[in-house]
């Protein structure tokens, strides 16, 4: 086997090298094509909406960055606090067998701790009015 | 309209500016060219998810029909009144006949009135069909869309073949209708009425009983009772929130006050009742039609003109009628060329029929000329657009489609 | 030639990336593309931490904090709508940072803390759960019982309060 | 029919009952019940009626009248939670100056007839004085600068003689 | 390089771009002569999308033509949201003053290659509402390619239009000849003498962002 | 012939069989995802076309059914003017789709698809928990395509995706790492093994394959779960002010996401390429067994692909709702069974 | 009265109800229609609606039985078709004179055959197909002589004719025109029999 | 080998020092509240990188002391966006001079 199957090499080019020189050759084609299919400039002059933000088809009034539903954020934080534990539980669960007994001593508490606390969670985010942002 | 984002922000802080935090809401602007309006606008202000102004722009399909139908001749605006909602053609231009004919003092004939009775019934059924259709594309489900679109043109089909177009009958004139049925046409009814009976079921099964869409339609933009009275909404929406009102039951016209059937009134007045309430009064249009053949095929061919007209027709139209005339189509009622230049009697009448949507109310003026002197319309759509401003804010912006959708709206009908 | 000595290599590459990047999360004016360029950075940090030899860690890294944590950041700003404003006076910034990057540089150039690195030995995942959970049994619980209670800490403050 | 005449001729008697001397005249029309009431009283009419179970709004139509210089108000109004009166559709109407028109507004006793003011007032520039949201809502500005629905506003009727040349067709002609 | 000998020695600083852009012309030239354009023209004709405009009551007939018994997903066209992704524009009827800018803004939105159908009487000449105060035809607003008279046109006809559209596609080739060209030449005479978006009379702000 | 087989070896085995390349631009990567989404949307299509009456894409090849509809769409997408609105961020605008299809593709190269050593991409040992990190990574550049396009239904469906990114991407994570707890590793070469004997984990633990494919459908905006992109208030989503192959690769984005995903659940549920057992040779260890992983995938695909028919979509926060009260607790129940199943041995 | 009010409810589930009862139903009539398309597609160019006689499509004038009474021309509320003078030689008074005669517009026809309708000699009348598209409207505008011809069918070149017949259990059901039968070219008839086998399937069972 | 891991450790720590200086930096030289809770982040990824390869020779305790540390920051992280939020509420301003100010 020759170098490039190198497990340390191989990991690199998979997930760097190879991504990479994807990536550069697909920004380059959008470049091409941008530049290639591009309308002459008389065409902008006639078509004045082209180029400015689609607003169902009215004239645009101000811009999309702005602050959206906030009301969701509760449900934000249970994902959050829970997927920590989450992860280390299930990272936890790949010891031998001879262990797991701690393992599903470990998936009680996590079950136990959090199912009131989520029921509660999920109670508190579904009332939208007290999320309100003001 | 305060423009929310780029009026500013508030005073300069120190250190970091938070834009607008007093006024945290987005203005979204619902149509015109937006798959979920078609001919409207509505713009919608946004608090995070939820809708708190909601203020419908309409009038972008209005023609103006109010202001042309003073200067043409009276049996020219039949169509022109049919453009209002050319799938409920012939509810739509029914109150206007019946108002023109009220002026002249006119009665149509019995096979008129249920042959009048009949279209309406067909044209009702398409029509709540393709608000269904429209209703499902809105939550998302396509198949709903084709299905109604589908059997929609079963009916369609049928109207065809009554009236010679697909869409644009322009059936009824003032004293009776243009066409009587085809020969065969009894039996293609009762095969089509069989089913759809079957097919509404299915429509069930894969829409209203379908959870997914239950729960987008549950509980969502509940109509009371009494809102729904304050707003003066009509139509299945009105039933929707248990009102008893239908003009085909609190003032029959044409056969309705010989045919039995039901008028459905449904409670909750949220939008899955609106929804069911369409299902289930497209149950009753097929009863009405089943009887209304019934009684066509019983019926001799005669008295689908008001006599004024007909007794003094020419053999011609008669062979035209019976189909002696082979390149013009049989059972076609010509008209006189009376009807070009035709001059009604000074008077005011006001006449309403239940269209698809709901109640259709014109009130026609003459003043002796060959065109009228003032025609009022108001159509069931527009008296609906005001439940959109008073019934939506509240709601998720994800509502918007649900409640949008379960009033079975259509512009150009409010738009006029 | 052995490919473990292309690991220098490697490592500057990532390390000018994860350098550039966090310059960026510091510059960018737009928060929400300051706090996508640390998912960036994270991401390079947790290539990084591969490279070292952490497997394990840098693909925690990659669920826990970049899956989980910054998007939570991101996420958060973009519904705040903040947009940022630097100190008029960047002088003092410099210098704290210039000052504490000198100052690690020295002691790890001076005291050879950089001999301190070997490539580790290679555990496998189910080595580093059993002694996770042999050796640290009520750790790990209380990590757990820990995040339950940012969850109700979390959801009580950032929560309003019942008014009308 | 008979019974449905007596009917009627006891609803207006009702109707005097309830609207009093606010009513000018009150006459049978082809399908509705015309009451008149003069502008002054139109609001006290209104509260009436709603008291007496007309609980919403049918229809709101202005007439223009440009011979006598005056424009006619109808509130065509009924009722839904009385069966009763919903057989009866009273057209309540006010007749006001052409030159100066203005109205109150009786969209805050029934909701449903706010836009249909709005409506009419885009086409006829009339005012109806404490409208909630008195806008534009079919029309754009340009257009409801020209009041379309008045009598004096006249469109084009082309004639049916093809003297009107159909070699017309270009872009210019109808822009 | 002709070109840099006319030209001043002011102008070297763009002889370099100049060049380019007249050997990327040779080069569109070039690739929609042969295959490439004949794949576009092609593709064109197959993946007719309409974006989401409904200006009037034609736009039933647009559902039932595009609902199951006339299908004209067969053709490959599917009605599609947003105009950024679309390539036709289906006029249904109708244009009202109102609604006027919103079709040209749409229009304008659309990429090119982009083509239009003007569907029913009312967007030829008015059709019944020929003399209302409130319409334009779409014909001043966009240039249309195919024309469907009718009040509503039969699904059929609207069938027939899309396959017209594609013989048009695909023997005229106009998708390529836009990309070679880069212009449209009926866009020239739609020129509209007014603003059609003035009756707003909203100020435009796209330049307010954060800072 | 020493020179010539010289080459020809060095393009087979050093290029296109090289591990990295090969699974990341041919076989489940790239050039398979794209033909992969091509024929799915044409299923899609078909399928809704099938259930709602009517034919779908047709005139285009009618004795293929119009298999290659797609084809035409994506050459008029490619070659279609690409629009660049005033508004937007240009940088970020054009390079977050590009960003976005490589990150979604990155899983791929964490997951083995043979059983022979030579041809693992990334050391196996924890792969599974690789492949389901780095499958965590692209929807952040949804949300950045939406801010870039500064518009406000692209940052309101940003914002959806996110939600649901929230909503999904615990479930995912649990219920692929639930199969870890039935078999106390990571090594999806040895879950793959361990399922030879037709125990497949999605018979032994259909409520973690239940769940897994919910996410995947609330990942990819698949049908019940359209939310971020929904069409009747938010016109196309994040992708709105997108044109021409710039939209293509978006709209190809949600279908190479769940072709990842169908590949990830093939070989954790369903057996990845089990009845078939790799033998050391390129093309009997490693073109075959990626075939029959494809092809299951394919299977699953088509099967969320037909859902679009049938339903229409939730609200974001019933979505949300759905993913807290039911979907989480028959994860963790799914998680509990998986461990159960490990303590009494049944694997 | 017959038309009664009948007081409804929404239909009501229990919530294990609603999600498996529910989503199977919805799931078992999608799969159903997946394998047993009731499909109702016309295939358009290949296929076309023979429509019927009556269909209010194009309008062909027959000069020889208009006596120029312009009632068509009055009566048509799209002003589509106009009266247009020209000189003809008139069998009867054996004299060449000026007559009026309708020429009509599509691009304003609504089609709703009003004129024909009126029209006392029924000197138009209806062809009955309606799927014509024009490049131009300068085409739509028609002269006299234009109008006296049939347009050009073009689908009936294309495609077969097709019926549409009602049916209980499948609503529309495609057959094919039978008049027709004998005029319709073979060879398109078998490819088009291979490409479309359901439309064969429903020939076998025929008109009922 | 020993030289080619020293000079693995050299690069890397040199990065992580930078790293750590410019998120120091970030913290001085902004008053976002957000801009430096970004800015602590960045600092923290430096010091994991630090702290993991200067422990590298015991590669079990390295792993654990990154799984523990990882999980406590995004706990930290969840905490304190919500304060952050919840301050926003009331102030409706995230400048950390406010905060001096209101004496918080
Ligand atoms: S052509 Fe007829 S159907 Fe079409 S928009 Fe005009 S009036 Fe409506
Ligand atoms: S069909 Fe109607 S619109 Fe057409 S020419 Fe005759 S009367 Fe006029
Ligand atoms: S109505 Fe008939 S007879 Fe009279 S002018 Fe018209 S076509 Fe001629």
């Amino acid at each position: 086997m020759s170098i490039a199957y190198n497990p340390l090499v191989i990991s690199a080019n998979s997930m760097i090298i190879v991504p990479i020189v994807v990536l550069l050759l697909l920004v380059a084609v959008i470049y091409l094509l941008k530049w290639l299919l591009r309308a002459s400039p008389e065409v902008e002059k006639t078509e004045p909406y082209k180029k400015i933000p689609f607003e169902s088809s009215n004239p645009p009034k101000g811009v999309g960055k702005g602050k959206v539903p906030f009301q969701y954020f509760g449900y934000l934080v249970m994902f959050l606090s829970l997927e920590p534990a989450v992860v280390l539980l299930t990272f936890i669960s790949v010891v031998p067998r001879s262990l797991i007994s701690h393992t599903i001593l470990l998936y009680l508490i996590l079950v136990l701790v959090f199912a009131p606390l989520l029921a509660y969670a999920t109670y508190e985010s579904k009332k939208i009015k007290n999320w309100i942002l003001d | 309209m305060a423009s929310n984002i780029s009026s500013g922000s508030v005073p300069h802080l120190p250190g970091m500016e938070v834009t607008e935090l007093s006024k945290n809401t987005y203005e979204v602007y619902i149509g015109p060219a937006h798959p979920g309006s078609g001919h409207m606008r509505i713009i919608v202000e946004v608090d995070g998810d939820v809708m708190v102004r909601v203020d419908p722009d309409i009038g972008f399909v209005h023609r103006t029909m109010e202001k042309l139908a003073e200067g043409r001749d009276w049996i020219k605006n039949i169509p022109l009144f049919e453009r209002m909602a050319i799938l409920d053609a012939c509810n739509i231009t029914l109150p206007y006949v019946e108002a023109v004919e009220r002026l002249l003092g006119t009665e149509p004939p019995d096979r008129a009135r249920y042959l009048r009775t009949l279209l309406c019934e067909i044209n009702r059924i398409a029509s709540h069909l393709y608000g269904m259709g429209i209703f499902g594309v809105f939550l998302g489900h396509s198949t709903l869309y084709m299905w109604a679109f589908g059997d929609r043109e079963v009916f369609i089909d049928l109207a065809e073949q009554m009236t010679g177009a697909r869409l644009t009958h322009s059936y009824p004139v003032f004293g009776g209708v243009r066409r009587d049925i085809p020969d065969d046409f009894p039996e293609n009814a009762r095969k089509a009425t069989k089913y759809m009976r079957n097919r509404l079921n299915e429509y069930a099964k894969i829409f209203l009983n379908n959870p997914n869409i239950r729960s987008r339609l549950e509980n969502v933009g509940i109509m009371s009772k009494n809102l729904a009275t304050e707003l003066g909404i009509v139509g299945p929406n009105l039933r929707a929130s248990g009102v008893r009102y239908d003009v085909r039951l609190n003032e029959p016209y044409e056969a309705y006050g010989d045919v039995e059937f039901e008028i459905p009134v449904f409670e909750e007045g949220d939008s899955l009742a609106r929804a069911w309430a369409r299902v289930e009064e497209i149950r009753q249009s097929l009863n009405i039609i089943e009887q209304a053949v019934d009684w066509l095929e019983k019926h001799p061919r005669e008295n689908f003109m008001h006599e004024k007209f007909w007794k003094t027709a020419p053999k011609l139209y008669k062979d035209v009628f019976s189909g002696q005339i082979d390149y013009a189509g049989k059972y076609r009622v010509k008209l006189m060329p009376l009807f070009a230049s035709l001059k009604v009697p000074p008077g005011k009448a006001f006449a309403r029929v239940e269209a698809g949507r709901g109640e259709m109310v014109y009130y026609v003026e003459s003043d002796g000329e060959d065109v009228p002197y003032r025609v009022r319309v108001v159509s069931p759509s527009f008296r609906n657009v005001i439940a959109f401003k008073y019934l939506m804010p509240g709601h998720r912006l994800m509502d918007l489609p649900a409640i949008y959708g379960s009033f079975d709206y259509f512009p150009p009908e409010w738009d006029r | 030639m052995n490919p473990i000595n292309l690991l220098p290599l490697f490592a500057l590459i990532l390390g000018v990336a994860s350098i550039i990047s966090a310059y960026f999360v510091i510059k960018i004016k737009d928060l929400i593309y300051a706090s996508s360029m640390l998912a960036v950075l994270a991401s390079i940090i947790s290539a990084l931490i591969a490279l070292l030899g952490f497997g394990i860690v840098s693909a925690y890294l990659v669920l826990v904090y970049v899956g989980a944590a910054v998007m939570f950041i991101i996420i958060a700003i973009s519904m705040v709508g903040v947009g940022s404003k630097e100190s008029k006076e960047p002088f003092l910034g410099i210098a704290v940072g210039a000052t504490l990057a000198v100052t690690i540089g020295i002691v790890i150039l001076a005291g050879k803390f950089y001999n301190l690195y070997t490539y580790p030995q290679y555990i496998t995942v189910t080595q580093a759960a059993s002694g996770l959970l042999t050796h640290y049994l009520p750790v790990v619980a209380l990590i757990i019982i820990a995040q339950a209670a940012t969850l109700v800490e979390a959801i009580s403050i950032s929560r309003r309060g019942e008014k009308k | 029919m008979v019974g449905g005449e007596k009917k009627l001729i006891s609803i207006q008697d009702s109707l005097k009952n309830v609207l009093k001397d606010n009513i000018i005249s009150i006459e049978q029309a082809k399908g509705y019940i015309d009451v008149l009431v003069p502008t002054d009283k139109l609001v006290d009419s209104a509260k009436k009626l709603k008291e007496f179970g007309f609980d919403h709004v049918k229809s709101v139509t202005a007439v223009d009248y440009i011979a006598k210089k005056q424009f006619k108000i109808t509130y065509h109004i009924s009722s839904y939670l009385n069966e009763e009166l919903s057989k009866y559709i009273i057209g309540l109407s006010t007749i006001i100056n052409r030159d100066d028109p203005h109205l109150p507004s009786l969209s805050k006793i029934w909701v449903s007839a706010e836009f249909q003011e709005r409506e009419v007032y885009e086409f006829f520039g009339i005012i109806f004085d404490d409208h909630p949201d008195l806008r534009l809502l079919l029309l754009t500005p340009v257009v409801a600068a020209l009041k379309p629905l008045r009598k004096d506003f006249v469109v084009k009727e082309e004639s049916d003689n093809i003297e009107v040349d159909y070699a017309a067709y270009n872009a210019t002609k109808w822009w | 390089m002709s070109k840099s000998e006319k030209g001043n020695g002011e102008e070297k600083g763009k002889v370099y771009l100049a060049d380019l852009d007249t050997v990327a012309e040779e080069a569109k030239q070039m690739l929609m002569k042969g295959t490439i354009g004949k794949m576009v023209d092609w593709a064109n004709a197959f993946s007719l999308w309409p974006v989401h405009l409904m200006t009037s009551c034609c736009g039933c007939e647009i559902g039932a033509a595009w609902g199951p018994r006339f299908d004209n997903e067969r053709y490959g066209s599917l009605p599609w949201v947003s105009p950024r992704q679309t390539n036709l524009i289906i006029v249904e009827g109708t244009v009202t003053k109102k609604m006027a800018c919103s079709v040209r803004i749409t229009w304008d939105q659309m990429p090119y290659p982009k083509f239009a159908v003007a569907m029913g009487a009312c967007s030829l000449d008015g059709g019944i509402f020929y003399n209302s105060y409130n319409i334009v035809r779409p014909w001043q607003v966009i240039p249309i390619d195919v024309y469907i008279p009718g009040c509503p046109p039969r699904p059929e006809a609207v069938s027939r239009a899309i396959i017209e559209l594609q013989k048009l596609l695909r023997n005229k080739s106009i998708a390529s000849k836009w990309i070679t060209e880069s212009k449209r030449e009926d866009m020239k005479n739609i020129i509209p003498k007014e603003d059609l978006c003035g009756w707003r009379g909203e100020k435009v702000d796209l330049h307010t962002r954060f800072t | 012939m020493n020179v010539w087989y010289l080459i020809y070896r060095v393009i087979i085995d050093d290029i296109i069989f090289y591990p990295p390349i090969y699974q990341f631009l041919i076989i489940p990567g790239l050039i398979a995802a794209l033909i992969v989404a091509l024929i799915i949307i044409w299923f899609e299509r078909k399928a809704a076309a099938f259930v709602q009456m009517r034919y779908g894409p047709r005139e285009i090849a009618p004795k293929i059914g119009g298999a290659i509809q797609l084809v035409a769409d994506l050459t008029r997408y490619a070659l279609q003017e690409i629009i660049i609105p005033e508004t937007v961020d240009v940088l970020p605008y054009l390079l977050s789709p590009i960003i976005m299809i490589i990150l979604a593709l990155l899983p791929l190269e964490a997951v083995p698809i043979t059983s022979i050593r030579t041809y693992y991409p990334i050391p196996p040992d924890y792969s599974l928990l690789i492949a389901v990190a780095l499958s965590t990574l692209s929807p952040l550049f949804i949300i950045i395509m939406s801010w870039a396009s500064n518009n406000k239904f692209a940052v309101v469906g940003g914002v959806r995706e996110s939600f649901i990114i929230t909503a999904y991407e615990l479930i995912a994570v649990l219920g692929f790492l639930s199969v870890a707890a039935m078999t106390q590793s990571f090594n999806l070469v040895q879950i793959v093994n361990l399922q030879m004997s037709g125990k497949w984990f999605g018979l032994l633990n259909p409520i973690a394959l239940l769940v897994v494919f919910i996410a995947v459908l609330m990942s990819t905006s698949g049908f019940p779960f359209e939310i971020p992109d929904s069409e009747s208030e938010l016109v196309a989503g994040p992708y709105t002010e997108y044109t021409g192959l710039l939209y293509g690769l978006n709209m190809g984005g949600a279908y190479i996401k769940r072709w990842v995903f169908s590949i990830l659940i093939t070989i954790v549920f369903l057996g990845g390429w089990a009845p078939y057992r790799p033998t050391p040779g390129i093309i009997t260890g490693y073109f075959i067994p990626s075939l029959i992983i494809s092809i299951k995938a394919l299977i699953v695909m088509a099967i969320m692909s037909f859902l679009r028919s049938v339903y229409g979509r939730y609200r974001v926060d019933q979505a949300l709702g759905i993913a807290w009260e039911i979907l989480i607790p028959l994860t963790l129940v799914a998680f509990g069974l998986g461990l159960a199943e490990a303590y009494f041995g049944i694997i | 009265m017959p038309a009664k009010v009948a007081l409804k409810r929404n239909p009501k589930k229990n919530p294990l109800g609603r999600v498996f009862s529910g989503n199977i139903g919805a799931l078992a009539v999608g799969l159903k229609y997946f394998f047993d398309p009731n499909r109702i597609t016309l295939l358009y160019p290949h296929e076309y609606i023979k429509l019927r006689q009556g269909y209010r499509g194009y309008i062909i004038l027959i000069q020889e039985k208009c006596i120029s009474c312009s009632s068509c021309a009055r009566i048509c509320p799209a002003r589509a078709m106009k009266m247009l003078s020209v000189k003809v030689f008139d069998k009867r008074l054996k004299k060449e004179m000026v007559k009026k005669f309708p020429v009509i517009n599509y691009n304003r026809c609504i089609f709703c055959g009003y004129c024909v309708d009126v029209c006392p000699t029924e000197a138009l009348y209806h062809v009955p197909y309606h799927d014509l598209v024009y490049m131009n409207m300068q085409d739509m505008i028609l002269s006299l002589e234009d109008f006296q011809k049939e347009p050009e069918d073009v689908t009936a070149k294309e495609g077969l004719p097709i019926k549409y017949i009602f049916d209980e259990k499948k609503g529309l059901v495609k057959v094919k025109y039978e008049e027709e039968k004998k005029e319709v070219v073979q060879p398109q008839q078998s490819q088009q029999q291979k490409e479309n086998p359901q439309s064969k399937q429903v020939d076998k069972g025929g008109v009922s | 080998m020993i030289v080619v891991d020293q000079l693995t450790g050299l690069v890397v720590m040199i990065s992580a020092a930078i790293i750590i200086g410019i998120g120091s930096y970030g913290v001085t030289s902004s008053k976002s509240l957000f801009r430096q809770l970004l800015s602590i982040e960045v600092i923290f990824n430096g010091l994991l990188v630090l702290v993991l390869s200067l422990i590298s020779f015991d590669a079990m305790m390295a792993t654990y002391f990154g799984i523990i540390i990882i999980s406590v920051v995004s706990a930290e992280v969840i905490v304190v966006v919500s304060i952050l939020v919840a301050y926003m509420r009331q102030s409706k301003s995230l400048s950390s001079e406010d905060l001096e100010e209101g004496g918080v």
